[in-house]
């Protein structure tokens, strides 16, 4: 297993631009939040779902990703509507469940899945060295950025050190249980990982002064942003702007 | 249990990593109580592969695997395997976890369901056996590679295994290490399976050798 | 403890994000280039380890946070490293959320700061195996329970309805940060023992006074 | 430059890990241009240990030590060595720490003050010249073993160095990857010091081995 996989594909969506990718994602996750509006949310989640399937995002993983959310939504309508202020709808067990506050639910779980939708086609299709290059880009600040970038390089070694040391104690008959022998073990796992990392990280900064580095990193990767980037960005941004007008005009519609 | 107990049976077991060729394709052996037998063959041709099979890391795709007389499949199946089956990584960094040296040699005690006073009872008597005494306390990520070899050796000893599972027990050692950790094999009881490349070391601790190749086990002849 | 897309109304977002902006500056500050190496590693190690261990708990299991210990070694870089990890967690595996990373981040990291700002000169002189241990557990406690308060605060901000959800998490988050301690308290010990150097987050500073 | 120019010599060089006894305690040699040395010795005798004094990642307690023909002894006086020495790291891991492999060969290039373009070309050759032509964009750490040492001569080449200081080259990599590597450093025109314990690689490669042991520097003769 690895801790940097993504969504790998050849579709239109995995060839666009980073950069209008990550852009285009915050703008809509922005915009969801802000919405209240039955009409705009629906239309939120219809266009989660169509980037999703545009991108074919395999739907085992996707399945997965949507339960791992909606078990917090499940949270929501359980706990929000018994004290959430207004008419009753029903009541379990003599509480009584209102409506004000299953629409509240039913709304930010809405928003919830369509922003994680569109995170997941948008820039869960972005490999994610080459996202670390697009925040180089996007004017993230450069030791945010290789800060990103050097972890996301170690991850994977990092991983295999820790899946072969446990690895190991399992050889020699470990199984967690609820003792302190459990919980001193892997913290000792933690540890022997972390020295390990600190000891390598001094190798690699001798390996990089050896290359003569001097304290400045450097981006080679560019983009292009081409004709279809442009489109991509010009209907998305109508598309956001069509919900903005439709959410300013009908806040007194909601559901 | 009788003296020519088999402890290891496999038959044409297929194992492959995911996505990968058949690292072993039609693998079979046998290894009896009280045998010691070196596993060899080039890099990569599945030699610790074989290894972590035996405790169950890896499982087959296919094949059977028994191990102390009965047939293993499933986890649950493995974990009597590895409370008597003691296996030497090849890397001593990929085996020693624990602060100090008596920590880590009683770990698997521990494991096995023994008290700290019993385990760190087995755990001086081992490293005493080894020339380790007075080591307890030392860190053990600060010691040499050679006495990190030592010490993985104690930590599967320390279990009491009735079979030893080594992944080169002497490469890059200095002579010296090398030299001790051979006299100590030569003085111990169990049954081996060693994976090695070097020869002249195999010859001088097992009785025969396997050679890995092409997913296949076959009795191996040295020049 | 992370707030979910769509929870948020945006002005609790925003909110949130200008208030760990200062404290993401301020990290990557102090944070040497040469530093970046270390800094990443350490911060790949305890993003693992959050995500892989399984501390059993009664009939279930629950991850560490480690945000004690995230301040102790990292300083006022734990604020960029959370930064970092729960955008990671958020795009691999739906924790937490990408409209609420600021929030996230602050609710993680400040914490992580203040335990650096308690607890580092002491960690760094302790030699001691078991008094580093409760050192360590202070501090996975404090972070845990700090963090808590102020996941719950941003929870209350984001709509009073949301009380009842912190009324019910409020008695197994005190069993979760006993965990996180005695597993922080380990680790310190372990540390201490074995590479004490490890505590010089001066390896996170600047020359001088950090901040 | 002269043909048979001193490119390195150490003069009864003293050396020890902080609080350890002396890796090294009077350790001698030169090595000229053009020629390719061998450096043998078992684990943990100081092979490593030499060529990170060489440039400057270590220093010794005592002793000369002169590359390219000046002593050194301060930070600044290596950044230079730094330039004109390749060192290829034993763990190729350590040493591809960008996440593109054309990111990872341009980082010495551009450190040494050329333009991108530049760097972005002398990258391209050097992955040409060891076959690696089409990695560029490649994410280094899904590279394979030997992908990746192949990419780590790659960023060490790409400066044009001198002198190439090459730590265990070949050593845990399948046998064609090992054979290619042997084959391109036959190709290099460079002055190398390689540490190995591959008796046959080095007889390949090199025409003088020593041998590091006791402190000591000597020439060594294979049996």
């Amino acid at each position: 297993m690895s801790c940097t996989t993504f969504f790998d594909g050849d579709t239109f969506i995995h060839r666009l631009d980073p950069r209008p990718r990550i852009i285009v994602t915050l703008a809509f996750a922005a915009v969801t939040a802000f919405s209240s509006n039955s009409g705009v949310l629906c239309a939120a989640l219809a266009a989660g779902l169509a980037l999703a399937v545009l991108a074919r995002i395999p739907a085992a993983a996707l399945r997965r990703r949507l339960l791992r959310l909606n078990i917090f939504t499940v949270v929501l309508f359980v706990t929000v509507p018994p004290t959430f202020p207004g008419r009753t709808a029903f009541a379990l067990f003599s509480i009584p469940f209102s409506v004000e506050g299953l629409l509240w639910s039913l709304s930010t779980a809405m928003k919830a899945n369509a922003i994680v939708l569109v995170f997941a086609a948008l820039m869960g299709t972005i490999d994610l060295f080459t996202l670390g290059h697009a925040f180089h880009h996007l004017k993230v600040p450069v030791k945010l950025t290789h800060l990103f970038l050097f972890t996301l390089r170690y991850l994977d070694v990092l991983h295999h050190e820790y899946v072969t040391l446990l690895r190991a104690m399992k050889a020699r008959s470990f199984r967690p249980s609820m003792r302190l022998h459990t919980y001193r073990s892997y913290a000792w796992l933690t540890g022997m990982l972390l020295v390990r990392s600190l000891e390598r990280s001094e190798r690699i900064l001798e390996a990089m002064k050896c290359r003569g580095f001097s304290g400045e990193f450097h981006v080679l990767k560019h983009f292009r942003f081409s004709a279809a980037d442009a489109a991509f960005s010009a209907v998305s941004f109508a598309v956001l702007a069509l919900f903005l007008a439709a959410e300013l005009a009908g806040a007194a519609a909601v559901w | 249990m009788e003296a020519d107990e088999i402890l290891i049976r496999m038959k044409d077991v297929v194992f492959a990593y995911d996505g990968g060729r058949a690292v072993l394709d039609g693998a079979s052996f046998e290894l009896r109580r009280g045998e010691r037998v070196g596993l060899v063959g080039h890099i990569g041709t599945g030699k610790t592969t074989v290894l972590h099979l035996i405790v169950g890391l890896l499982r087959p795709r296919s094949g059977l695997l028994e191990v102390f007389g009965r047939a293993r499949s499933e986890e649950r199946d493995f974990l009597d395997v590895r409370l008597r089956a003691g296996l030497l990584f090849q890397d001593p960094e990929d085996q020693l976890f624990c602060p100090t040296v008596i920590e880590d040699t009683a770990f698997g005690p521990l494991n096995q369901g023994k008290s700290r006073e019993e385990a760190a009872a087995v755990s001086r008597e081992v490293l005493g056996m080894l020339g380790l005494g007075g080591f307890e306390d030392r860190i053990t990520h600060h010691l040499s590679g050679g006495e990190k070899r030592l010490v993985s050796l104690a930590t599967v000893l320390a279990m009491k295994p009735d079979l030893l599972l080594l992944d080169e027990p002497v490469t890059g050692l200095d002579p010296e290490s090398a030299e001790r950790i051979t006299a100590i094999l030569h003085t111990l009881p169990q049954a081996m399976l060693i994976v090695s490349h070097d020869e002249s070391f195999l010859r001088s601790v097992t009785s025969r050798s396997i050679r890995v190749g092409g997913g296949k086990l076959h009795p191996a002849v040295f020049d | 403890m992370h707030i979910s897309d769509g929870v948020a109304p945006i002005p609790v977002a925003v909110a949130g994000a200008l208030a760990a902006l200062p404290g993401i500056a301020a990290g990557l500050k102090v944070l040497k280039e040469e530093r970046i190496p270390a800094a990443a590693l350490v911060s790949s190690v305890l993003f693992l380890s959050t995500l892989l261990v399984r501390l059993p708990l009664g009939p279930s299991s629950v991850h560490p946070l480690l945000g004690g210990l995230a301040g102790l070694l990292l300083g006022w870089s734990a604020m960029p490293a959370f930064l970092i990890s729960l955008f990671l967690q958020a795009l691999l595996f739906q924790f937490g959320g990408i409209t609420t990373l600021g929030i996230n981040t602050f609710v993680m990291g400040m914490p992580a700061v203040g335990v650096y700002l308690l607890f580092n000169g002491r960690i760094r002189r302790e030699r001691d195996t078991r008094k580093a241990f409760c050192l360590g557990a202070a501090a996975g406690i404090a972070a845990y329970l700090a963090s808590f308060v102020l996941w719950a605060g941003a929870l209350l901000l984001c709509g009073r309805q949301l009380a009842a959800i912190v009324a019910i998490a409020f008695l197994p988050n005190l069993v979760l940060a006993a965990a996180e301690g005695i597993f922080t308290g380990f680790i310190v010990s372990f540390l201490a023992r074995v590479y004490p150097a490890i505590f010089g987050a001066p390896a996170f500073e600047a020359e001088g006074e950090g901040l």
